[in-house]
């Protein structure tokens, strides 16, 4: 994806955080919303294997080869950070204490469901830490492309893969679109500039509830 | 992040029938200006979640002598002769925790997990109306999670981002209890500044404290 | 009991402990065994509240008041000491990583059954730590007086007090004997000075193998 | 109390179908030393529990690449294509894990429990054939303790009791499968004398640790 396309991914996710809160950022694409805090904005991030208070990327040559994220990254602390073993690190997770995690995904569907694990014959990277983070996190936020390579619809009446977690999807961002889970259904609350409301439905299998502002 | 509010206002959004951990053990650890407000508050009818009823004039104890407690969840009540009149005079129900279970049970909680399999209690009073399930050829009982709706804690020392350290012993069930409130208010010696404690050292990640009140003890 | 008897008895529990050994002592009687470590053996002592590396008592007016152990007594930390929240320490004990506990009791069986936590419409205590010392521990021995106080044996066929835990004693110290339990059955294995095998099992229920070496 | 020995000697301990607790994440607080000495050793069909199956020439990964390991409980592999072409073509059995339930099983057999109640995993893959248990009206898989025979850690310093600190992020799953060993190895980059590590500070008790071995890698 186009490094615009991602920066406005990133900065349209981060308009979703609040000031004070605990973010859990997954590898690729949800990385780059920690580029993007609002101004007058504090969030404090969390890394799985064992931080709260990821600070930005170290400078070349500075790297610490005990301090790294979930993805291998390495990273720093900001003052006030904290280091925890990974039960810990899960119980914060599973616990519910995480505000926000915002995630990659292969397939969502409209009925909230995710997955972002493993194709069958394929790939079996496993879950990791992805399954808890799903099924604990207060906000579960959605950061993809709107269609696979192919061109395919990734946003699915009913996932076809294996589930990370049902039913646990607050809000999807696309390169296309910004759609949120309702006790009603998938609602398009956005379309990105250059793309119009049958863009989106053309690139997506869900049924979509599309509201009045967009008609 | 946390906010720093007074004893008084932690103990004012403490409600009857609220589910209160309260750490501590025989006292040590206990965050006592919290309960002194608490009792100077008078709300009734708590139901606490602590390991010990600690001494008449100290600890949880004060709750008990003032009759504020109307169900309890503890371990041990051999120091607070209070707790066991009113418990066998029918003003306190009291579910007796053996402590290694109690605080998986609050933990358990604290980090979403509904229960545990111990094998502590097997064929004693205990085990009575709980599903025993074997693992590996041996039996277990079934914990389930305790729900808190607030845990009172005591720490040494928090930091502006609510990272806290404990003292020696009165660490406790301090660090347990502070993950399982709905909302958890730590009662501490001194707030230091960003980086005053080493990330190394924190014990209670600032993520699990919602409020600090400063203790009047220090 | 007489000083020079709970010496005795401390003094015979010290001499099951193996250098190196982790211990846990209940309160009252069982702390004597402190008291009495052969030469040459270094043990380490666990108070359940959360201690590895108890020491000695303070000295009048040294006390700290975060320094207890679980009895609430005040306490000193030996170098190599650490502290830990309650549910490692009892982590622990449940997980079998303590070599011996020593506790007192209210009755004990010749099945390894143990009685020590409540008197029913009498003593509600509560078990506290001491279900999970007795069901965690490698070693559990029991120090208590032979009888108790109006001359009835504690050591039963069945106890009838409420349980801590079923088939877990090893080992039963008093001022009349030593018992070990085995697959076979409780042993008497010792005889305090001053009394006969007859002078125990009179006072015992429970019933003893006597070994060719006490006949 | 601990005994020090030596890379050799540890390997020396771990035989076929040993299951093995191996720490660090992405190869960052793995015992590298210890790891190199059961590759030199050459033992075959490790069970190893693991967070992550690391990098083809760092942590388990060269296990893996030099075919020692026969099974695996893992949750994440995406870093080592070797091992995935192993579990494709029936060499390596592999159980994979969410991370958090991982610890928690792990946990579970170091502190004595059958096994959790987590929601992880709920209506996936992950529950299949295992058991459903509804507590105050949620759902819960259990989830069954992992035994194992040793624990194989890193840490950055040990005291003359075997008390251990961790450095930064390297800690990760290393405090956990300290408790879960059977048998607990540690390896550590110095000993302290004692009373060189605050009782505070100590993040694993010298209780946990059986031998410690000295890392070559500082």
């Amino acid at each position: 994806m186009a490094m615009d396309k991602r920066a406005q991914i990133g900065a349209r996710i981060a308009k979703e955080l609040k000031d004070g809160d605990y973010v859990n950022l997954g590898i690729g694409l949800p990385t780059e919303t920690a580029n993007h805090i609002p101004p007058g904005i504090r969030v404090v991030f969390q890394s799985e294997n064992g931080i709260m208070g990821v600070g930005p990327a170290p400078a070349n040559g500075e790297e610490d080869q005990d301090m790294i994220n979930a993805g291998g990254g390495f990273i720093t602390a900001l003052p006030g950070a904290s280091y925890f073993d990974s039960a810990t690190s899960f119980g914060i997770i599973r616990g519910g204490h995480i505000d926000v995690t915002v995630l990659g995904a292969l397939q969502v569907d409209q009925e909230g469901n995710l997955a972002n694990w493993m194709i069958p014959g394929k790939l079996i990277p496993g879950m990791g830490g992805a399954m808890d983070l799903v099924t604990g996190a207060k906000k579960v936020i959605v950061a993809m492309e709107h269609c696979d390579k192919q061109g395919n619809p990734k946003i699915l009446r009913k996932c076809t893969l294996p589930l990370t977690a049902k039913g646990r999807v607050s809000l999807i961002v696309t390169d296309m679109a910004v759609l949120e889970m309702t006790p009603q259904g998938l609602v398009l609350q956005e379309v990105s500039e250059g793309y119009t409301v049958q863009d989106v439905v053309k690139a997506t299998e869900a049924d979509l509830i599309i509201p009045d502002h967009l008609k | 992040m946390y906010k720093l509010i007074t004893a008084a206002e932690a103990a004012a959004m403490i409600k009857p029938r609220s589910r209160v951990c309260i750490g501590g053990f025989l006292a040590v650890g206990a965050p006592e200006t919290v309960i002194d407000a608490i009792v100077a508050a008078g709300t009734r009818d708590l139901h606490i979640i602590v390991i010990a009823s600690d001494w008449e004039n100290r600890g949880v104890g004060k709750l008990v002598v003032n009759h504020q407690v109307g169900s309890a969840q503890v371990s041990h009540m051999g120091t607070n002769k209070e707790i066991q009149n009113q418990v066998n005079c029918g003003e306190i129900k009291v579910e007796l925790v053996p402590q290694g279970t109690l605080m998986e049970r609050v933990r358990a909680f604290g980090t979403g997990l509904g229960g545990v399999l111990t094998p502590t209690g097997l064929g004693t009073v205990v085990a009575e109306g709980k599903q025993v399930i074997n693992v590996n050829g041996r039996d277990y009982i079934l914990e389930t999670a305790i729900e808190s709706d607030f845990a009172l804690i005591r720490a040494k020392k928090a930091d502006q981002a609510g990272n806290l350290i404990y003292s020696k012993t009165a660490r406790n069930s301090n660090p347990i209890m502070a993950m399982a409130g709905k909302v958890t208010i730590a009662e501490v010696d001194e707030i230091v500044e960003l980086g005053g404690i080493d990330p190394e050292d924190v014990i209670t990640p600032g993520i699990f404290v919602n409020y600090i009140v400063l203790s009047k003890e220090k």
